[in-house]
């Protein structure tokens, strides 16, 4: 019942887009609620029963369902036929279909989830702006988007839900089109998603030569059906191609520039999309791409070497940061960087868990800030906050609790998953690989830092606000503060859904996604070579003694970095000095201006800045070729101008008095005497052209009737 | 009695065109030059549709029916270009429209 | 079911003969004579109802044809809709000179015998035509009228989610007919 | 030859195909008299509901209640001069109203009273009714251009456009109701008139309830839209007395005037036959699927006698209540023996449900049926009369404007959107 017609989930909130374009503009606010929230809680309701069927469907097997509902390009009878690298014609054929799976259910569930938490709050949020249809039309279109991705069963299929978050992404950041930061910053996002879209496609088009198609099922069977060898060059350059696609869309180093500017967005958008769901589309479509991954190590390792600098990198800019939200979003980059760690090191599980379990405690996060927001009347910058704990204590609380699961404090959420990623990535291969997991752990331990910096600097230390502010604080509704609440729960509680064996516990969640990923497992093992991953295989080898040992140590570190904070910021007041300030002032210097990485970029790509008068970089290089065409070439061609004007000149009076004085005009005179005659049938009558046409059908008939 | 067969129609659809062109060629009034346009596609359906009948299969009937689909086109644009003149020069005479003539 | 009843209902599956030669003569000649009438009548009000009446006997021709939805499109379409347009549009840019000045236009001889040199030529081709065998068949191929209007609907839209063989062209003549709607409507806007 | 006419009333088609052109021309008379009485009798209702509705008595002198009173008036109008005025167009003045009258009477060759009661069963059926009573609109166009005078010419123009106008909306309407047709085991659907019944009772629902409410809104648009095309109030513009004198018809009297009546009220007939079939029902009696007994079937076939019973005990109680004047006197014999006919037909009427009770071939048996089949579809039929003239008892009268803006910009997205709407719900939901 639900699961055959799995395609409605999407086309709810997309109706509720329509409505909200279509007539949106008329319609009262309460209406918008009622359509556009309704529309997002009928599709939560509805995944939910979907998933519930689904299991009975799947029997614990996790043999995947598909509901293919046309095809959507291509076409099976000839049509867009192209050659495939081994000589058959495959047809290009991408459907309208629907996959779900444990992978797809779990996105399925918290995305819509979640979704319809930030729909709620959003209705309080956004209660007093302008464009409030158009925002929640917004809203919808990227619910759509998403629900496109997560529930694509092919590359082409998810492309369109990849690019339509996008678009969603870029119109959501500009909602404030006004500010011109606003709209600058989407324009970075888009165009920065973009040189990544570049990599995806060409990525599943690599896949579609080699392999003949775009469907998942087909890729994965052909896949692991032992056909190719392990490190496959073709293989590795698609894994690559479509790393670059995640990177581009999960803000990842070199492309993760855009995710903080996209703070600009109103708040439940950066909670909705650049914490929570469209973020994690990149570490989605990596998991989806698993088979292919697999056979190509190289690009296994590139994105667990590429995922532990991200992490590192970010967490080291978020030390610093002031405004709040850029804080959080530095910390999503940086949290983003531990799932590709978790996937490079094939612990796709782990990985997966924690974009579940970050889903909530982030979005939590991003939620509390946008209510702290809200309280201090649009106030960002925390060293005008402080002692806001009495004040506004619900979102004080809900915050605690999410700032608790992401320093990965026991028994919050974050600990079981990021605790599951650093015993993943020491336990996976030694080695000079051990190296990711220091790097993980210094990750952690500036996680908690920061972290704990944000809460002592908002809520605990004396208050540095103005007096203004002060007077206008109040707790936010309660549609904002529900949400907050129920995402708080879950932050706590999430994570028991997979509670390690060490503890005592099942791990249910790996155990439900295992159909997914654990066909690869086994045709490594059985090949003997990768012994990078292979969770289930490294299960039997490990002693729980080191991992105990990990465990303390990264409980430990979340407990150092809240020490570290509550030194330095406890009893921050007006005009405190930031102590890396004042102990490292060139270190504070560079963290602060984000290793002057955009300014780089300026440099090398944009071309916005220029040492002296001389761009460098790809604009440099386009300068400098202008000028040799400019001086040089031009000169060159400008010289053998001058030779053939001579000539010319010449030519030009042959022309006028030989050629057009004998040749041409002898003739024009000789037509325009015959002209007067001839002008007698042209004589302006529509009807003589329709003559004239009788005339030739009469030829015509002429011709057949008597030949 | 002669049973009717495909020539009868064909000479009534001849007869029709051929009423069609004279109307064309001859009349001054614009409306009365597009009726005669309706009647030449009128001859032209007459045919399809006994050629349809003819070889029995139903091709035919569809051409009939894009055509008058056609026409209906053709009557609209036409009139509407017809009322815009109109609203401009005051008549409707055919041989009185030829500013494009200079 | 008696006997009796068979009999005087001589019930006939698939061709039943409902139309005696005399209808086609009376509709052809109708046709024709109401085509003379639309060319040669001084008030084109006159000309448009002669206009009608020629339709609705081609329609009838139609039907004699086994072309049902044929037929009931050109009543539909140009005798409801078409005819319609003509006769506003004729009220509209009635003017009083028109009748006093002359109907036909200064080549109408010529007009004429261009007209005349394609009746000739259509006579000659139909009675060449008519010689040669199987070219204008004697015998007319059955088709069958219950069904009609559906096999055209398959034809055009397809069946069982197959695209037919016109529903290309079919969404072609709706763009056209859009482009005619939308250009008839800017043409006679006074202010745009 | 009562053996012949006895054993048609056995026939399971009409004679449209069964090729019978004898049967066919009964039939074409039969109906031709029935809507010449049906309208005749609609003008003396209309008059008297009208009056009552206006807490007047209407027309009491011309024979008991007024009963005679339509006929005194056709007397009078075929009794009257028939005035051409000088400038008119006179070929073109005769002709049109004869154009509507031939309009609005063609159609009833395809309207089906039964499933075998009918002139012909046309494939294009509905296509074929729609086109015809979209002729009458030129008998309209060209009887104001004929009569060479103002008002004429702008009630002409104006219900033109109103009737071109509405014509779009009611024609999506159909065409929805005849996608519904299609949702059966082979997907192909009709345009028959019989067929459309037929395919509401193979899928067991009246079609105003299908999807609903998709063929609710259907059946609404067309119910409006309809009133338009018959350029009833509210939406008789073209005629609008306080605005245009009498519309297109203001310079016709007489005879000629009597039959732009007839034909005006034949349509509105023909229109709501088509409301009837397309979405309720057609001949069918009330709940054939639930209580399809054979009891049942006696039970509702015994409506018909009683009926015309019950119209016979109101008669009868009118007789008894007249004043005891002996100026009354001539009346009341009158209003009784109206009564005893009504009786009369009643008790035939019950006499053949009795003999036609057993579900055989027998010939009483099927002509029972026939009287059910016919029954129903007027009573039907008779509603959407009554409604035509509570309408024009109840609402004013639409500004032209405003009417074309209700035509093009609501009811079309509406009924556009309805098609859509089935469309995708006859997809999906099966």
């Amino acid at each position: 019942m639900f699961l055959n017609h799995i395609y409605l989930i999407p086309l709810f909130p997309a109706f509720g887009a329509v409505i909200m374009f279509f007539f949106g503009r008329r319609l009262q606010k309460a209406t918008v609620n009622a359509v556009c929230v309704g529309a997002v809680v009928v599709a939560f309701l509805f995944a939910c029963f979907t998933v519930v069927e689904y299991t009975h469907f799947a029997h614990g097997t996790g043999h995947p369902f598909e509901k293919i509902l046309y095809t959507w390009l291509g076409s099976g009878d000839g049509h867009l036929n192209f050659v495939k690298r081994d000589g058959t014609t495959a047809s290009f054929n991408a459907d309208a279909g629907f996959l779900l799976d444990p992978l797809s259910s779990i996105w399925l569930l918290f995305v819509t989830g979640v979704g319809m938490l930030i729909h709620i709050y959003s209705t309080g949020y956004m209660a007093h702006e302008g464009g409030y249809y158009r925002f929640f039309g917004y809203l919808n279109l990227f619910m759509f988007a998403m629900l496109t991705l997560i529930l694509a069963n092919n590359y082409m299929m998810l492309f369109v839900g990849w690019e339509g978050v996008g678009l969603c992404s870029y119109l959501l950041i500009g909602f404030y089109f006004h500010r011109n930061s606003a709209s600058t910053a989407a324009n970075k996002a888009f165009i920065v998603n973009r040189i990544g879209d570049a990599g995806f496609i060409l990525g599943a088009l690599t896949l579609a030569w080699y392999l003949g198609s775009f469907r998942f099922t087909d890729i994965n069977v052909q896949a692991r059906g032992g056909h190719f060898a392990i490190g496959d060059p073709v293989l590795t350059a698609a894994a690559l191609l479509l790393f670059i696609g995640a990177c581009g869309k999960s803000a990842q180093i070199p492309l993760y520039i855009w995710l903080p500017d996209a703070m600009e967005g109103p708040t439940p958008v950066s909670a909705l999309i650049h914490a929570a769901t469209m973020v994690t589309a990149g570490v989605y479509m990596v998991a989806r791409s698993n088979a292919v991954f697999v056979l190509a190590p190289t690009a296994m390792k590139t994105v667990a070497i590429v995922g532990a600098l991200t992490a590192v990198f970010a967490a080291s800019i978020g030390l610093v940061q002031n405004d709040i939200k850029r804080v959080l979003a530095y910390s999503t980059v940086s949290q983003l960087g531990y799932m590709f760690l978790a996937l490079g090191v094939g612990a796709f599980a782990a990985g997966v868990f924690h974009v579940f379990t970050h889903a909530f405690f982030k979005a939590l996060l991003f939620l509390g800030s946008g209510s702290v927001i809200h309280a201090m009347s649009g106030e960002q910058d925390m060293r005008n906050m402080g002692d806001l704990r009495r004040r506004i204590p619900t979102t004080h609380w809900t915050m605690l609790v999410a700032t608790l699961a992401i320093a990965g404090i026991f028994p919050f959420a974050g600990f079981f998953s990021k605790d599951e990623i650093l015993w993943q990535t020491w336990a996976s291969e030694g080695g000079a690989y051990r190296i990711l997991w220091f790097v993980g752990y210094g990750t952690a331990l500036m996680t908690a830092f920061y972290m704990f910096r944000l809460m002592y600097l908002t809520f605990y230390s004396p208050s540095r606000m103005s007096h203004e502010a002060e007077h206008h604080v109040h707790e936010s509704p309660k549609s904002m503060t529900v949400p907050l609440v129920i995402l708080a729960l879950c932050s706590i509680g999430a994570g028991w859904l997979s509670w390690p064996h060490s503890l005592g516990g099942s791990a249910h969640f790996e155990k439900f996604l295992e159909p997914v990923f654990a066909r690869e497992a086994v045709v490594l093992v059985e090949e003997g070579k990768s012994a990078q991953l292979a969770a289930g295989e490294k299960e039997a080898e490990h002693t729980d003694k080191t991992e105990y040992a990990l465990m303390f140590l990264s409980l430990a570190a979340a407990g150092v970095g809240w020490g570290m904070a509550r030194h330095s910021y406890a009893r921050a007041a007006k005009g405190y000095k930031e102590p890396i300030a004042v102990d490292a002032p060139p270190l504070y210097k560079l963290l602060y201006n984000k290793w002057f990485v955009d300014e780089g970029y300026d440099y090398v790509f944009t071309g916005r800045r220029k040492v002296g008068k001389v761009r460098l970089g790809v604009m440099g290089a386009g300068e400098a070729s202008s000028w040799f065409d400019a001086k040089v070439i031009d000169g060159a061609v400008n010289d053998v101008g001058w030779v053939t004007k001579a000539i010319a000149t010449i030519s030009t009076w042959w022309d006028k008095w030989i050629i057009d004085g004998v040749g041409v005009n002898g003739p024009a005179i000789l037509a325009r005497m015959i002209s007067y005659p001839a002008r007698l049938f042209e004589w302006g009558l529509v009807q003589w052209y329709a003559l004239v046409m009788v005339a030739g059908l009469l030829g015509f008939g002429v011709y057949y009737v008597w030949k | 009695m002669v049973p009717i067969t495909t020539l009868h129609y064909l000479v009534v659809a001849a007869a029709l065109f051929v009423l069609g062109a004279i109307g064309v060629l001859t009349r001054r009034n614009v409306v009365i030059v597009l009726m005669s346009i309706e009647l030449i596609l009128n001859a032209v359906n007459l045919n399809l549709v006994a050629f349809s009948r003819m070889w029995g299969n139903l091709h035919g009937q569809i051409f009939a029916i894009f055509i008058v689909v056609d026409a209906a086109a053709e009557a609209a644009a036409g009139l509407g270009i017809l009322i815009a003149f109109f609203r401009n020069k005051e008549t409707v005479n055919i041989d009185e429209i030829d500013l494009l003539k200079w | 079911m008696n006997p009796a009843l068979n009999s005087a209902l001589s019930i006939n599956s698939g061709m039943a003969p409902v139309a005696t030669p005399w209808f086609f003569y009376a509709l052809a000649g109708m046709a024709v004579l109401s085509g003379v009438f639309v060319i040669t009548r001084r008030n084109a009000v006159h000309a448009a109802l002669a206009l009608i009446i020629t339709l609705l006997s081609v329609a009838g021709l139609y039907l004699m044809l086994y072309a049902p939805f044929v037929a009931g499109v050109q009543i539909i379409v140009y005798a409801g809709g078409i005819m319609v347009l003509f006769l506003f549009v004729i009220m509209l840019v009635n003017i009083e000179r028109s009748s006093k000045e002359r109907a036909f236009n200064r080549m109408w001889p010529v007009g004429l015998a261009a007209a005349g040199a394609l009746m000739v030529l259509f006579a000659s081709a139909i009675v060449k035509g008519s010689h040669i065998n199987d070219m204008f068949r004697d015998r007319l191929m059955p088709l069958p009228e219950s069904t009609n209007t559906q096999q055209i609907a398959s034809l055009l839209y397809g069946e069982a989610g197959r695209m037919g063989q016109y529903t290309f062209a079919f969404e072609i003549a709706s763009l056209l007919l859009l482009v005619a709607i939308l250009g008839a409507v800017i043409m006679t806007k006074k202010k745009i | 030859m009562p053996n012949f006419i006895m054993s048609y009333l056995g026939s399971t088609v009409t004679p449209g195909e069964a090729g019978s052109q004898f049967w066919a021309l009964i039939y074409v008379l039969i109906i031709f008299a029935g809507v010449s009485v049906a309208v005749i009798c609609m003008n003396w209702i209309e008059r008297k509901a009208l009056a009552h509705f206006q807490i007047r008595l209407g027309p009491m002198r011309v024979g008991p209640h007024g009963l005679l009173q339509p006929f005194a008036d056709a007397l009078k109008l075929m009794l009257k001069e028939d005035i051409i005025p000088a400038e008119a167009d006179q070929f073109v003045f005769w002709v049109a109203p004869l154009i509507g009258l031939l309009a609005a009477f063609t159609v009833y060759t395809v309207i089906p009273f039964g499933p075998s009661q009918a002139v012909s069963d046309m494939n294009i059926g509905i296509l074929f009714m729609l086109g015809v009573s979209s002729l009458g609109v030129l008998g309209i166009v060209v009887s104001g251009w004929a009569s060479n005078s103002h008002y004429p010419l702008i009630g002409a123009l104006r219900s033109s456009a109103q009737m071109v106008s509405y014509e779009v909306a009611m024609g999506l309407a159909v065409v929805s109701a005849v996608l519904m047709t299609s949702l059966n085991a082979s997907g192909t659907g009709t345009l028959s008139m019989i067929g459309i019944v037929q395919a509401q009772q193979q899928q067991g629902v009246w079609f105003i309830f299908k999807f609903f409410p998709l063929g609710f809104l259907a059946f609404v648009i067309f119910a409006i839209a309809m009133v338009a095309e018959t350029n009833r109030a509210p939406f008789d513009m073209a005629e609008a007395e306080s605005e245009l004198t009498a519309g297109y018809h203001t310079e016709y009297s007489g005879l000629r005037w009597s039959l732009f009546m007839l034909a005006e009220y034949a349509a509105m007939i023909a229109v709501s036959s088509i409301a009837v079939t397309l979405w309720l029902g057609g001949w069918m009696r009330p709940f054939p699927n639930l209580l399809h007994a054979p009891a049942w079937d006696f039970i509702f076939s015994l409506f018909p006698g009683l009926t015309f019973g019950g119209l016979a005990a109101i008669a009868m109680i009118g007789a008894a209540r007249m004043p005891a004047h002996s100026f009354f006197r001539i009346q009341r014999i009158g209003l009784a023996v109206f009564a005893a006919l009504l009786a009369f037909s009643a008790l035939l009427l019950l006499v053949i449900a009795i003999a036609g009770r057993s579900a055989d071939t027998s010939v009483a048996a099927r002509f029972r049926e026939g009287i059910d089949y016919v029954y129903w579809f007027v009573l039907k039929v008779a509603v959407f009369m009554y409604l035509f003239i509570w309408y024009r008892a109840t609402w004013p009268r639409y500004r032209f404007d405003q009417l074309m803006r209700i035509g093009w910009k609501v009811m079309l997205p509406i009924s556009l959107g309805v098609l859509l709407l089935t469309a995708i719900v006859g997809v999906i939901l099966p």
